[in-house]
């Protein structure tokens, strides 16, 4: 039930196993982890996953700094996280071992890539002396399983008539296949993909299936039989899964809400780590109804969104931190202007250029207030990576119904990190009903039929939504302040207060078309977590331990975070302490402090790592005391 | 918007219920007039027309079209319209905007919108100083120029539109100016002709801030001697005698001559067709100041294939081919499993 | 002791006067107000003045639209604001009488240039059936006064050959002429002027005086001795006045800071309103050490200036809020550099392009939260127009001392407004000490001098400024997360933690080096107004009013909003209730309420005006019933 | 920082103690090093030497020099070297990019410091590909390509940078590539010697994303065939045996012709200096493709006003004729008036 109790090693059945894969970016660690993963999922397992890579595209081999880890838990139960500390660290070279070390937990198993720990690369991984961990004695407290992976994987390849300085390419394959052999993994799912992948270039489909099946084999022959455990299939809710990451999702639920409202989308973006993914994936989208423009700079990114959400589609902008801090007066317009538009916002580690492709959340308040003026501009964030799927269409749903920008927020963690997702059934989805003024709307002095654009409805507020192509409906927008009604340009003071209150209003009426706080746990816990975005699945970890553990802890997830669920005050005021994890220095809390005067305490952790559930576990415990 | 028959219009119909608020005397009326005039002869329909501008003085333009039209941000008219026209290839979309908006906060906007030759139409109304914001220089103020923000004479050496625009890849630039109407809609139906991104520079006089600055070229009586009219397969000849025109020295460079000297076969003949855009940029050197002989027309009008059509082209191949968008096989084409009950 | 009370007309002397100048945009309204000021600063009253025009350079000639206001009070005591109801509106055509009347107090002075209340003016100030207010009796609860101005300026401009076309220009010296004679402003201030400014024409200079000696003997010769009334000059403190908006003020105290700290300054800037004339100010500076570039757009003016400052100057750039809305990555970059910026916001009204003329504080939260990750940055914000000038000096102090970009917040009421402001004695204004590094000031493991560019001073945490062609100091520095300390790029998580709560913790140092709150009144008063920026000129007289009435009110006005005096909380919780009036929809009361969780509430005016008085008064009033 | 002697240096000196980050393999480890190498013939001094640069990898490049340095964010770098250089007219002032950083994001910084004329050396590594992003499309990229962002192929024309810059009124134009350190070098040093804003055009592989995209022009085997070196007063020629040539044709357009056809007194006599930008541009459009023969070297080096210079010779004048700022008397500008106790 929890996500970080050590497996049991003896046993060969466990209920959970955390492993992660470290090497050198050059080593293919993502792709090894990644592997693996697939190969769980379709075994069956429930799993979650962590990718931690360098900013730089390859820094200087061997280094500290060039360490590439993938993390990822495979449990036969349902888990939200990958994992606190790994039992399994398998390192393909000494700055491996020297950088992931500490996460590994006590007595846990250590795979290493001996081959590589030689004194060049044992001094690259600041090793004094270049003394050699694997045979000093100072891993003692770890099971270590040493294998010369290099020298077999090019033995095994070498009668391929593969050349050695390319088999060792295939190394990672090596690694994939031993540590497939010890978990059970059904090995055709990662050769049948080999041979997808690589299907332009034999040799290679043949070096790393080779080296794949010779790791395979190493660990039968090798006598690592102890070391062979099972974890069953977890008991997942019926229906067809798939293994999906937080981008992929998101640009899944944008490409749904385009065929639920029936209304084509344009996407403007400029590339940037960690959103560069979702530009890609929805470029081959095509077919879809979906348009893509790589602008060239953020700010045509945003601005050619307008346009379009202008001439009838919905227009998307997709980036990160930094270019968001770009796009603040071309939102601006889009809120005067009252058009749809979603900014999706894949936060990463900051300010400036920060860490870019570790995860944080720090930028909720420039969502809530990145704008001049009074800019209210509706939030919603996503809570897992599959989640991102719904949440996508819940902004487009926003956008499209209340004429309004819309901010969506998800991180680099539920970007890359994966979990299985449960699909839905497409044909269950609720449309997205839209309509295209078609008519003129209000009369002239002269008792002439004529249009007015900013005539709202009642209701939502949201202003008619007249596309160029319209006879009769021709009008003007800006982002001078205009007549309520008419849409002139207007300097009266009384109807920019006005103005001023409806732009408001519009994002305050949402909070009747919104579900209440999503709430775990007892109404009258000693405690109450509340939290927002990717930290969900740490959090819910966390309280299902301590609740094992005979506390009393309630769980708040948020996922609109402008405007807040209707009863969120109630909830708050309902338990007598309310902490606050995030990833930032306390921005959630804030906005709730703010609003409710309900001392929310923040626990923050901005070090470019998700929480884990032992950290959050351990502040519960520390607060209920 | 399938009905082929388009109805006639006249100005009134082009001409919004909004008041011009333009200080009396500015050439941005004449521009108006001139579009508003312009119109029911393109044979176009209101409801398929929008203007799209940034912010400035020229930039209120839209407000007093009765089309469609968006006063947008300051600068960021042409990536705005960029997304529109990619969006609705069927529209005629117009650009408008100051040399401030176009060419100092907009200048990355305008030349990648040139290079991907989108189907936009740009007016760019130059009158080389900041209108709006009551008289700082502009990129295309001339040198020396004392303004506000310049008390002891600006340093910057301009921009020369034309020239920016061809080295930005543009396939349609044209340069006109406020006095001359005929000119002016000539310009603009070229233009709108052009399938592509369109630039036409427009001298337009700002007489509160800066009044006055191409009076040595546009007044009626100095046209003739300080006005190079480049026409299509024609040598290029001007003067109030057609006394004087362009040649090409013996150093490649091009340069006024009379043509009693050099004789008429000596002159150039204009090609704003050549695919090689070296001649149209030679010809935009000829004058670095809007007080020598200055050519104004079409400088380039070159074919190559339209960005918003190509984004619609691909749009279509791969919606044949792969047939529309699946949303179930979608969310099925990574690997899945099943789980049973 | 009240800024609104109506100035009684039938004596011949009054404590204090309102007038509002009125006309079309072209009719040089501004001007006339200006000189009027001038002329009553010179004779030694205090005063506050309160431009009001349109967005464009001329609206069409004689509407609504295109109407444009200048309202002063002048006073023999000390005041605070431009007063709430002018007692006298000068209506220089129908637009203006329509668009302004309803401000004048019940019982005012109408001074209406009747030669201009013909038929198609009239229509186009919406006089239903163009009937002619002047005649109708409608105005019969003010005094009018109708003067034909037009005619009378032609006449007087006659004999000097001055066409009647060109005299039309000189009439609103003619109603300054009037207006001077009513209160007895010395005529010498205006004459002189005149020949100053149009010297370069002497028609001009001719015209322009001869209307306003007609305009002043028609007040001595039409009868009009009962209108008269003196005012006497303030006392003000001893000392040497003049009379100065916010703008300037801003301005000079930018060249004080210069000089006071001997750092060369640089400003990229590029124009908006209402924020140009700083720059046009400054550009003309150059022999102060100051230089200017109006830049492309403003990423490139805020960008030049992070440059410069790297250089070893002060880089400023000075905006509005739409600038300020594309400034957010480049300031986080300089907030990561950790180098002095200044970046000034005449706040106006918004969203989007919203109402450029107007005035409004609504840009605190984008101050605050307006970039992508924790970017904490410290604000200071003007409360008067003189006072820009000790506050633009205290930007520049903590830019300075903490290596931090600091931002400046005032508005369009404040720039455009004047008050008189005594000269301060430039030498008693502190020195701002700056030293930039020189030597190095770490040892590397080699044992060799290094230099450390993130080492920082134990008490400010300001790392040392090494300017480039410093010998030995060589050293780079960017957005990427760096080690603290040596300012390599260092992707390590506690790293990371340390740094975003260091940059934190160093604006929160600040509030060791900042002056308690701001307070008057007693501090066990039943009621606190908290104000910040130009509401301070409103709240002062309304408490000063309601103090007067018999309320217990105190007041209490931050000029830094972040971080916040250290004795805030302590006073906010010394009052039973606390208000907080704001031009904007309640941004420093979500602020304190999340910070202290006091229940402070807001009252809101987002109307492009300042409060008046009489509005705080009667909220105040309110509250305490 | 007035001490006139120059100490020597060495190759080490400009090295910093951070290991670059690139690729192995990467192009951008000979340009540092052709950089690094050149620094000591250059006579100048570490501590007034600074690189700027935005974000992308070839932005990483100051970290690597011991100099002054900042890697500042994307496109914007034109804009704070400006800034540095007007503060600081002492300092050698260098700016790094990518072809994205600087002609994308950064277009429009870019083409203002070129007119203005800012004393900036701008190092631009053009690898015609998003390298730090890991494979988009830049607006060099040739039209068709096939990217992670562009699946069925970019439908844009790219940027000629030259043509850019030359139309954005730039005084100093070069280009080279990363495959030859001593043209390079001789780049830099002219760029370096230049009083204004140089720009040089650098052919970067990018052999992870974009591999041999130069390589039909740069490898050593095709160079004498594919690369015209423009060298300043000299007939324009190239091929293994210099057979072939760049001449006007009567159209008044420069092509390649054999000289063996043409003789060699048709060639066109490369004139770097002249004012008149028009065959500078036209040598640009020779190559609209690095697979074509194309042009390298310096295209235009002509001399105008410095920006900084200018900046600085205004502040000097206006404080020799107005004296030093006097604080006192600026706050009695505005009439005054004396209240007595
Ligand atoms: C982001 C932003 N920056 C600055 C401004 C202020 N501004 C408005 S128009 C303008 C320039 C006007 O000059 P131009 O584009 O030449 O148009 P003109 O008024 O001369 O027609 C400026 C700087 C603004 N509105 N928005
Ligand atoms: C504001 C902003 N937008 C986007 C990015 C992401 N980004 C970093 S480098 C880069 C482009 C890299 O291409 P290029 O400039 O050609 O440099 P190269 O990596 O090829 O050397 C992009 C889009 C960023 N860092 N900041
Ligand atoms: S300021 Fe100049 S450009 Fe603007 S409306 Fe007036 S005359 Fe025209
Ligand atoms: S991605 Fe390309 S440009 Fe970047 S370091 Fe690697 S090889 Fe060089
Ligand atoms: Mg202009
Ligand atoms: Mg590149």
């Amino acid at each position: 039930m929890t996500d970080t109790a050590p497996a049991n090693l003896d046993e060969t059945s466990v209920d959970h196993i955390i492993i992660r894969f470290a090497g050198d970016s050059g080593d293919g660690m993502q792709l090894t982890g990644d592997r693996f993963t697939s190969a769980s999922a379709l075994y069956g397992n429930d799993l979650a996953t962590l990718p931690d890579f360098p900013a730089e595209i390859r820094a200087p081999a061997g280094t500290l700094a060039g360490v590439s880890a993938f993390q990822v838990q495979i449990s036969d139960h349902d888990i939200t996280t990958p994992g606190d500390a790994p039992s399994v660290l398998v390192a393909m070279n000494p700055a491996a071992l020297a950088s992931e070390l500490h996460r590994l937990l006590p007595g846990g198993t250590i795979i290493a890539n001996e081959d590589t720990f030689d004194e060049r690369n044992l001094a690259k991984a600041g090793y004094a002396n270049s003394e050699n961990p694997l045979e000093d004695g100072s891993l003692d407290g770890y099971t270590l399983i040493k294998v010369p992976m290099t020298s077999l994987t090019k033995e095994a390849c070498a009668e391929l008539g593969v050349k050695p300085r390319d088999a060792d390419r295939s190394k990672n394959f090596f690694a994939l296949g031993l540590v497939s052999w010890m978990y059970s993994r059904p090995m055709e799912t990662t050769t049948d993909w080999i041979k997808a992948k690589f299907a332009k270039n034999e040799l290679v489909v043949a070096a790393n299936t080779a080296a794949f099946k010779a790791g395979h084999a190493f660990g039968e022959t090798a006598e690592l039989g102890a070391h062979k455990v099972t974890i069953s299939p977890a008991k997942l809710e019926p229906g067809t899964y798939t293994n999906i990451n937080g981008n992929t999702a998101l640009s899944w639920g944008l490409v749904a809400a385009t065929q639920l409202s029936g209304i084509p989308m344009f996407l403007g973006s400029y590339p940037i780590t960690p959103a560069s993914d979702i530009l890609h994936e929805l470029s081959s989208k095509k077919s879809f109804n979906i348009r893509t423009l790589q602008a060239e700079d953020e700010i045509a990114a945003v601005a050619s969104a307008v346009g379009a959400s202008f001439g009838g589609h919905i227009g998307v902008t997709t980036t990160s931190g930094p270019g968001v801090a770009l796009k603040g007066e071309a939102m601006g317009l889009a809120l005067s202007l009252e058009l749809p538009l979603v900014i999706v916002n894949i936060q990463r580690g900051g300010p400036s250029t920060g860490l870019p492709t570790k995860t944080e959340a720090a930028d909720l308040m420039m969502a809530m207030y990145g704008r001049h003026g009074e800019s209210p501009m509706p939030i919603v964030a996503s809570y897992s990576p599959a989640q991102c799927f719904d949440a996508a269409i819940e902004a487009c749903r926003l956008a499209l119904k209340y004429r309004t920008p819309v901010m969506f927020l998800s991180d680099g963690y539920l970007a890359n990190g994966t979990e299985p997702w449960k699909l839905p059934d497409v044909d269950s989805l609720p449309a997205i009903d839209v309509e295209f003024a078609t008519a003129p709307n209000a009369k002239n002095d002269e008792g002439e039929d004529v249009f007015w654009p900013y005539l709202r409805d009642p209701v939502t507020l949201a202003r008619p939504w007249a596309i160029p192509g319209t006879p009769g409906l021709e009008h003007r927008v800006g982002g001078i302040e205009k007549q309520d009604g008419t849409g002139n340009i207007s300097y009266d003071p009384d109807n920019h207060a006005h103005m001023v209150q409806i732009r408001a209003d519009k994002v305050a009426v949402i909070a009747d078309d919104i579900p209440p706080t999503m709430v775990t746990g007892p109404d009258d816990a000693d405690l109450l977590v509340l939290g927002w975005g990717s930290t969900w699945g740490a959090i819910t970890s966390a309280v299902r331990r301590a609740t094992a553990a005979g506390h009393s802890v309630a769980h708040a997830h948020l996922t609109h975070l402008n405007p807040f669920p209707k009863d969120l005050g109630d909830v708050l005021k309902r338990y007598p302490k309310v902490i606050v994890p995030e990833m930032n220095l306390g921005q959630l809390s804030k906005l709730v402090r703010a609003e409710y005067l309900v001392d929310a305490q923040t626990v923050s952790k901005v070090k470019g790592q998700p929480f884990t559930a032992a950290e959050i576990y351990d502040v519960i415990v520390g607060a209920l005391q | 918007m399938s009905d082929t028959t388009v109805p006639e219009t006249t100005k009134a119909d082009w001409t919004s219920d909004q008041e011009p608020r333009w200080c009396p005397g500015c050439g941005d009326y004449s521009i108006l007039t001139a579009v508003q005039m312009l119109m029911p002869e393109l044979g176009v329909r209101r409801e398929n027309t929008v203007f799209i501008s940034g912010i400035g003085c020229a930039a209120r333009f839209p407000y007093y079209m009765d089309t469609y039209g968006m006063h947008s941000i300051h600068g960021r008219a042409p990536a705005v319209s960029t997304g529109l026209a990619v969006a609705r290839p069927d529209l005629d979309v117009w650009v408008i905007g100051g040399d401030g908006d176009m060419l100092s906060i907009g200048g990355n906007h305008l030349i990648h919108a040139l290079r991907r030759n989108v189907n936009i139409k740009i007016l760019l109304f130059n009158n080389q100083i900041y209108g709006l914001t009551k008289g700082q220089y502009s990129p295309t103020s001339e040198p020396g120029k004392v303004t506000k923000s310049t008390p002891v004479g600006s340093i910057d050496e301009p921009f020369n539109p034309i020239s920016l625009a061809i080295g930005a890849e543009a396939t349609f630039v044209a340069r006109t100016h406020d006095m001359d109407r005929k000119h002016m809609q000539e310009m603009f139906r070229r233009a709108h002709a052009h399938k592509g991104a369109a630039i036409v520079e427009i001298y337009q006089n700002c007489n509160v801030f800066n009044d006055g600055a191409f009076a040595q070229i546009t007044k009626r009586d100095k046209r003739d001697a300080m006005l190079i009219n480049l026409v299509h397969g024609e040598p290029i000849r001007f003067g109030a005698e057609q006394e004087r025109g362009l040649a090409m020295n013996s150093a490649g460079q091009i340069e006024i001559v009379e043509i009693a000297d050099v004789g008429s076969d000596a002159l150039l003949v204009h090609d704003e067709a050549s695919e090689d855009p070296a001649l149209a940029f030679a010809i935009s050197r000829l004058a670095t100041a809007p007080t020598m002989p200055t050519p104004v027309g079409v400088f380039r009008a070159v074919e190559r294939p339209e960005y918003a059509a190509e984004v619609n082209r691909q749009v279509d191949e791969v919606t044949a081919s792969h047939g529309a968008g699946d949303l179930h096989g979608l969310l099925r084409s990574l690997p899945t499993w099943d789980v049973t009950a």
